[in-house]
């Protein structure tokens, strides 16, 4: 009954600036937008990837070791997320899924912030007014509506920023994601909907979500979109800057399908052998987004063994402080459970407070010895 | 003191927090040029512009949305839903984001938003006009909830609201809208009774009588008329849904020994639900009777032909009087 | 802030056959599907159409003389209404807005029963499985989503039919109408989307709406789509007939755009002088759907006086029985508030019967004087 | 007899259900090839075909609403939302269409769908995935809501669910999914208890407890430490959230004279708001305590770190018995 024929892989139409074999290729739309980045700059991009891949290496270990309860790799999206952020301004607000981990970590999130909603010692990890950038959200697509209506405000601010919405393939088909391209193309709003096509929702194939390529949805509401390489750092880079002299020019919301893969899991509880082949993995491993760049720099002699080492380096430097900051991570105190529900008082919340207060108390006064709540009166 | 209709109050609240903070902006369906399909925001676009009076597109979870994120950005957006029965596609904004955003960041991002909601039934509108989804909102923590029930309570309390940092739905008794009342509009704010007070309007010694929004002025007629069956009523209006107020409550009901409480939604897990088990627990030994709900019925908002057989009305109020009293009512004879 | 200067009126691009002046003009994409009409059934379509402004205009006077609590006028819509519902076949399942009361008429729902929803005696006035067309839909939206999954039923059943659901222009703007596509598309769903766009929801224009064409968001689900002049009661028939086909021959979902205007209020409960001017309603009436048609069969000499009369005779009948339906409609028994909640019993519910009947026995039995309930009391 | 877990014994009722009438269909994400995220549909999608078991796109108002077309076509839909704190997108299709079509319709159109929803906490998990939305459905009239606390429960509740003319929101206690237990797959399903109907699953003296879902083992345990305490209670399994069958509660509570209810969800206007209201309501004079209430606080769920804090356990299910017995307990010395 289903066809999910489409869209099983890149496809013409798909902008690309750097190929899987690290050559160059001039794109008539994007070449003109990344003109300016030099080698060196290209350096750091490809720095950026191999320290979020190391986060995401450790992290998946973290899972491994119990020291996470979950964790949703990024594997394979890195030029998505760097290309991404790196094309952004400080003061542009980034509303994020629960898969940006990397992005956060560009925009100088903590790392044990981050680490922290995967531990389950808090709801989320970082002040978002201090980074602009939201922190995850799990309702798939609910956050491209925030996205929108911030940047319906910077419009009535009249500040030449913008707001991107990070979102999944699976997200496209949500209702939010749609009502926020309406609002967006009707108050012209700064907004970059900015689309990870990683081909899964979770077991789901993005022909499940779209018949037909997820780019082409946008220009039915008049927004403009480009489709391009997910795996291409500098595709992603110049479709970003592109989408973003758009909004800050006053040229309203932008639409990019990055189309790239989820190597990984889709969480650490996901068992990806039950629904995908090797085959599909394989043609993705050959276009993997940091191989492709280290093959250009290296051709290009920008990359060299001393190099590598000192970026492994740094790499697994951060790894060792996520790592500490991560295990480090203090349980968080019981009658935490009442804090910021409201900003005020609550008289039903607070007497409920008190009463565990007094619950608690009980408890210490009377079974010092006992370390566990749970059981400990049976 | 001006005399205001509660629409020309609940528009000059909206008014005047516009003009004391910038950052009040109002979103909602045709509540621009048209001014609502109530009028309650009638002239605000005039006056304030199309950038402070925004007539969105017809999409409720996009009104909450980007109710949201211009939360994150400063505003203090305050949202119409044009009736009750339209809420609910902004049901998951409402509940995953508005009341968890704050939690969600610890405390770094404050959600000051204002969901306008007309509610309640009487009117003789046809399916999705009339209900009562109150208590929705009462069981999800991280919200408050508010309803007036007159002119002045619905001018104060909505500027409370708006001044709030936590997001706060406001349920207008779409009824009572032409109810007329004195209005202070320059009273100071500050001096106002707290947006989270219930309110004791009428005293009484014989029964406590509990309602709020659009069955106040009938627990007040049904006070009167138990007056003159020799039955002192004393009724309190709620105000504050979310939480409640139980002060006054428990200090009432411990000095009567019985309590009444009506609201238009149904039955079960409606508000009355919550009233009566708290009370329960916090005056179980002052009780006389057990505490009686009059309510809707547990259906769908009924065909407005029938509407009024679902509300609750004087009499069927006070049926519920004779039933806390232990007087001959419709249920004399039956056990439990 | 707002660009609504797209889309107010139409365009070019609008598939046409029956210009405003009564002329026939060929179109390449829908002459085919109405070459089969005759004359006589071109009649036949103006009497429907005459029919279903008598229902209208007898209905809001109705509602002017409080025997209708609130009435949504069609005025301006019967091609529209007329051309799509006479294009389908009696087992395609139809899934309308509050506003195709033509279109239920044309069905074969009885008057009064049409009436009852908005006298207030009834929530709906007749059995959906009777006429396959569901009763009036008031959640914006949400109705699309119940065709959609009929006509996967279809797909399922192997039966060669369709369901065909109706929306407004405001209506696209809803995340239900988005995630119907998106279903449709995926599941290759024999549905057609017929949205009358009517210029306004409410007093909100398209341009709120749509800052683009709304027949232009369908292609990028992979659903073609027709955008018609919905004042052309043969474009409209060739267009759905054209929609329809796709159906019944395993093509899919269409969408269709039927351009036309509001003539009326919103409902009687509106005043849409607040705001649009006349110069909009003057030009729109110069479009009428209804002149068109009669220009056209006078000039073809079908259409004399005698006609006419004959015509205007069966529309006063239908508007007479319709009245009379209408006021007859007895008030329902209080005791009617607890039927069809559920199919069986509900121990809650019936108990709650039980004391209310109890209730009112007790006004019987002791106020055997009082005829109100309300106030009988004090 | 066959020793299943909860999810095996789901899976049985699923298949049994699909095999016994070809109209049953199953629509939800990851439902298919990976059996969904929990395997409860696992093996179906292979064994009945991907037009019975039906991975849909990522929308959860479009799997209820397309459910309502199926059913409009004669079909049993059963959705599967992949966490209770997903249910919120489709909350209008539920609401507004699921719950009322019937009535609508008056009674032309009937609405058998089935909505499964894992719910509940304890599984460490983030924010949305372990919330307790039953309350909401609960307060909303049209629905039938029901929860299995138990393998045999699940598979025989499930299948009487889908057999069900009217739609039943299923509740699954996500946190018991690996529990195990015997199930007689081969009985009649005519002899089955109702699925309305509550069960006594410990028999007791001093006081009664009302349990549902993942909590009832948790109330089974305080039973058997509560008599090791020389405390004898009454355990009563819900089953039905909507409508609650008071029959067994009233029968115990006029016996014990006390009553403690838990669950997961908020305490404001959670279900034992409405428990002790109706409880009160019906066996007022047959009280010796105010009925006491063990739930989740006021406060959206909690990051999993601080999960065992917020679920009613073993520990404060006694405190509440402890309560409601007049016994030394957390709130001893407090007024009201
Ligand atoms: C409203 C909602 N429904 C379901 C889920 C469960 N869920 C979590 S991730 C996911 C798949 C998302 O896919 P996609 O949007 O492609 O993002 P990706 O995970 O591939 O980055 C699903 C179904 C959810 N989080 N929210
Ligand atoms: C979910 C929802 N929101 C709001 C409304 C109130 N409302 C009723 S009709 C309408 C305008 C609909 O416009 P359109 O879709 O263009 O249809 P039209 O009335 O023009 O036929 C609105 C906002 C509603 N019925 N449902
Ligand atoms: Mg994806
Ligand atoms: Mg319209």
């Amino acid at each position: 009954m289903l066809d999910t024929s489409s869209d099983s892989g890149p496809q013409p139409g798909i902008h690309q600036i750097i190929a899987a074999d690290g050559t160059l290729h001039a794109d008539e739309v994007l070449s003109p937008f990344v003109a300016d980045v030099s080698d060196e700059q290209l350096v750091q991009l490809y720095r950026d990837m191999v320290v979020i891949r190391r986060i995401d290496t450790e992290a998946t270990a973290l899972q491994r070791q119990g020291q996470l309860a979950l964790w949703p790799p990024m594997l394979g999206q890195e030029a998505s997320q760097i290309g991404s952020v790196r094309a952004l301004e400080e003061d542009d607000f980034i509303f994020p899924t629960y898969r940006e981990n990397g992005v956060a970590y560009c925009r100088g999130a903590d790392l044990a912030g981050i680490m922290s909603t995967w531990r389950g010692t808090a709801n989320t990890g970082w002040d978002p007014h201090e980074f602009n950038m939201a922190t995850p959200q799990i309702i798939i697509g609910a956050q491209t509506l925030h996205a929108t209506g911030y940047a319906m405000g910077l419009t009535m601010d009249g500040k030449e920023s913008l707001s991107i919405a990070y979102l999944g393939d699976g997200a496209t088909s949500q209702g939010d994601v749609h009502e926020s391209m309406v609002f967006a193309a009707s108050f012209q709003a700064p907004v970059i909907f900015f689309c990870q096509n990683n081909h899964w929702a979770i077991s789901e194939p993005v022909g499940l979500q779209a018949h037909s390529p997820i780019a082409g949805r946008a220009p039915g509401y008049g927004i403009p979109s480009l489709r391009v390489d997910g795996n291409d750092v500098l595709a992603v880079l110049a479709a970003t800057r592109w989408a973003g002299a758009r909004a800050r020019s006053g040229g309203g919301p932008s639409f990019i399908e990055a189309v790239t893969y989820r190597m990984g899991a889709h969480t650490t509880a996901d068992d990806p052998t039950r629904y995908r082949g090797v085959t599909e993995l394989e043609e993705w491993g050959a276009k993997d987004p940091i191989a492709r760049v280290r093959a250009l720099l290296t051709a290009r002699g920008k990359l060299d063994a001393g190099r590598e080492a000192e970026i492994a380096g740094q790499a697994d430097a951060v790894a060792a402080e996520l790592r500490a900051g991560c295990i480090n991570l203090p349980d968080p105190d019981p009658m935490a459970l009442f804090d910021n529900v409201y900003t005020g008082d609550h008289a039903i919340l607070d007497r409920q407070r008190d009463h565990f207060a007094r619950y608690l108390a009980g408890f210490a006064a009377t079974e010092s010895a006992t370390t566990t709540l749970e059981g400990s009166r049976s | 003191m001006s005399k205001l209709t509660l629409t020309q109050a609940i528009n000059a609240g909206l008014r005047k927090s516009m003009e004391d903070d910038p950052k009040v902006v109002l979103l909602g369906e045709d509540i621009g040029t048209l001014g609502g399909v109530f009028r309650v925001t009638d002239g605000l676009m005039k006056d304030f512009g199309s950038h402070r009076v925004i007539d969105t597109p017809l999409a409720e979870s996009a009104i909450i949305g980007t109710a949201v994120g211009l939360a994150y950005r400063g505003y203090r957006p305050v949202c119409e839903i044009q009736f009750d029965g339209f809420i609910y596609p902004g049901f998951d904004q409402i509940v995953s984001q508005v009341a968890k955003l704050h939690v969600r960041t610890h405390g770094k991002v404050t959600m000051p938003l204002t969901i306008r909601v007309p509610f309640g039934g009487g009117i003789g509108s046809p399916e999705h006009h009339s209900e009562s989804p109150e208590a929705y909102f009462v069981h999800t923590s991280g919200l408050r909830v508010i309803s007036a029930s007159n002119p002045q309570d619905a001018y104060t309390m909505l500027r409370q609201a708006i001044a709030c940092d936590d997001p706060v739905l406001f349920f207008e008794p779409k009824r009572r809208y032409h109810s007329k009342g004195e209005v202070d509009l320059d009273a100071d704010l500050s001096r106002a009774p707290a947006m989270g007070a219930a309110r004791v309007v009428s005293a009484g010694t014989d029964a406590t009588l509990v309602a709020y929004g659009p069955l106040v002025p009938t627990a007040l007629d049904a006070a009167k008329a138990a007056a003159d069956d020799g039955v002192s009523l004393e009724v309190i209006d709620l105000r504050s849904l979310s939480p409640i107020d139980y002060a006054p409550i428990v200090e009432s009901v411990r000095r009567t020994g019985r309590l009444v409480v009506t609201h238009e939604a149904s039955e079960t897990l409606g508000l009355g639900a919550e009233i009566v088990a708290a009370v329960t627990e916090r005056c179980f030994n002052y009780l006389e009777a057990a505490p009686v709900r009059v309510t809707g019925f547990d259906i769908p908002y009924p065909p407005s032909k029938l509407e009024k057989h679902h509300l609750p009305d004087l009499d069927r109020i006070l049926d519920g009087v004779d039933r806390v009293l232990g007087r001959p009512n419709s249920l004399s004879g039956l056990e439990g």
